[in-house]
């Protein structure tokens, strides 16, 4: 299923995913990761400024799914951990929390616009008092001094603070989902085992370490890698399976996570 | 006829409020009306009221309010086409959806820190906080008396105007947008979709 | 009744001026209003004068009056005295610090368009700029020779003694301090011809 994600008809992060979710039939199991990020980073090369609010958005609500999705996406099997998965009950309930209260103040931000345009249908009277009785209003300036008018000045022509975002963690995807699989099925059958933080040893994007996550998922959901955490936040084996040939690999042209 | 358009007991009041509105810029409180008309709160009420209702029954082309606390003189909202034509002054700028959004959460909880509105709305909110302050919607009203002492914000009186209500509590309550529970299902199976699921498209076979 | 009341044929035109009227901050010209509700002159001033009349013999405590070429609603000469005790006791004694600010930017900016004056506030300043003006603080003191002239804006006489002091050279000075970007570029605007004019020609603003 394709799912058409465009920046602009969503409003915080947690808008997409209500957009998403709501519209009845999509799963978020079906929801195209990769026709988020792509339409995140087709966002980033457009502005050429970039609008940092939205780009932090839209990253944070591609990590939501990437996280949603490559739990569903990671094999379960009967030795899981009770503790990991009551973790994750609690962690969906706090989300659908959050996603109602999203939803709540959007409504409630619909009503007030509402509100708004049919205040606005009215103007009020401001014409203020006749001349006539100018000689009685106080004088607006009694007290003032010219130095609380330089100040009063300096505030008012003061630099606007700038509105500051630690970019590094947005700097453009350097590489694609599909280039990582590519690179992996290259590499892999050469090295045969490697842990997940050897493989990817010197990425510091996080973006980038998903990206190459992804490839890892997508090889094991091809059937050439094996994956094995031997407990909770241990080290991720992938392994290449004996027999499985650089050329099995499916080397997709987008990512369809 | 009606008691307010001649003669009634509360003629003078009536006449010296209808003047006293014709010169106010802002909307002025019932009891800064009574205080100078020497008389009870509840009877310049009373008699403002009645001025509204009967502007309104003689289909006049302007109105008396109360919005923000008190009561002004604006056109009349059906008027608002010729009214257009005559302001050619750009009319207030529109807020995008997502200010909108965070003064929604500052009317309603207030007040709130930057960091709590933030935490609703999932992003940064620091420049649209900005911008409804610099607009007048919202401002600085107290500091969090815990650790940090963060800024707490809360609407203003303009935001009352422009909202056209009298006071927070004219506000459609919080209750009316909660999520009815055909919506509330429909995230859980969106979010909570388990790992049944999950396991019939996986392809397990593979896994060796 | 009189045919102004309602139902009557100018009923519409009535409630057209009746809300533009109220809106207006200046005297409105006859032949404006015929422009914009597109009938003649001589129709609206009927209007108008069956209006004013009407108001009158209802005993309102406003009127509607002919002054300076156009009509405006002015409180009632007899309700005076109720108007006078609100200015004296009703209005704010102090310029908001918002105001304060746009008197600040006109004295140490001055010539400047309104419009310039918006453009660093961020808001918009016609109500204050108003106030400021009919306080007698600022004055139009030219136009802008580029298109659209802009009114420009600079402090008064009483301006100055008001501030207790001889010229606008005595104001203390901003010294070293420097504007943010967006002053400095409100202000090469208003120098400009039109927004088309590419602003990295102009110099900067070398009187701050």
């Amino acid at each position: 299923m394709s799912v058409t994600v465009s920046t602009t008809v969503y409003e915080g992060p947690f808008d997409l995913l209500l957009n998403l979710i709501l519209r009845e039939e999509v799963e978020l199991y079906e929801v195209s990761l990769s026709t988020i990020v792509d339409a995140y980073l087709a966002e980033l090369e457009r502005l050429e400024v970039c609008d940092l609010e939205k780009t932090t958005e839209f990253l944070l609500i591609a990590a939501i799914l990437v996280e949603l999705k490559t739990r569903r996406l990671l094999p379960v099997d009967d030795r899981f951990d009770v503790d990991d998965e009551f973790g994750l009950w609690e962690e969906r309930d706090l989300l659908l929390a959050r996603l109602l209260e999203c939803k709540t103040f959007r409504d409630a931000a619909v009503s007030l616009r509402r509100m708004a345009a049919e205040a606005a249908r009215s103007s009020p009277r401001r014409a203020g008092i006749e001349d006539r009785f100018l000689h009685l209003a106080p004088d607006l300036l009694a007290g003032v001094s010219p130095v609380d008018l330089r100040a009063a000045c300096i505030r008012a022509l003061t630099p606007r603070p700038v509105f500051h975002v630690d970019t590094e963690h947005i700097a453009p995807i350097r590489i694609s989902v599909a280039d990582a699989v590519g690179e992996l099925a290259a590499e892999l059958p050469r090295r045969g085992s490697v842990t997940f933080r050897r493989l990817t040893a010197g990425i510091t994007d996080r973006i980038e370490m998903v990206v190459w996550f992804l490839a890892v998922l997508e090889l094991y959901k091809q059937g050439v890698v094996e994956i094995d955490q031997a407990a909770s936040f241990g080290d991720i084996h992938v392994s290449w399976r004996p027999g499985a040939g650089a050329g099995d690999v499916d080397l997709v042209d987008a990512y369809e996570g | 006829m009606d008691p307010e358009v001649a003669g009634g007991p509360d003629d003078g009041v009536r006449r010296a409020i209808e003047a006293i509105l014709m010169v106010a810029v802002d909307p002025v409180e019932p009891n800064l009306l009574a205080q100078l008309l020497e008389m009870p709160t509840r009877r310049v009420e009373a008699v403002c009221d009645g001025l509204a209702d009967w502007y309104e029954a003689e289909g006049r082309g302007f109105a008396l309010v109360r919005v923000g606390g008190g009561y002004r003189f604006q056109s009349h909202p059906d008027q608002a086409s010729w009214v257009e034509r005559f302001v050619l002054e750009g009319q207030h700028s529109r807020l995008t959806a997502a200010a909108l959004e965070t003064l929604a959460i500052v009317a309603y909880k207030q007040p709130i820190s930057r960091a709590q509105v933030s935490a609703i709305r999932g992003v940064d909110v620091d420049t649209v906080i900005r911008t409804l302050a610099q607009r007048g919607y919202i401002e600085e009203v107290s500091r969090d008396p815990g650790p940090g002492n963060a800024l707490m914000f809360g609407t203003t009186r303009e935001f009352l105007v422009r909202m056209g209500i009298d006071r927070l509590a004219d506000l459609p309550s919080l209750g009316d947008f909660v999520p009815g529970p055909e919506v509330v299902e429909a995230l859980e199976r969106g979010l909570l979709a388990g790992p049944d699921v999950v396991d019939a498209e996986v392809p397990v076979d593979d896994r060796s």
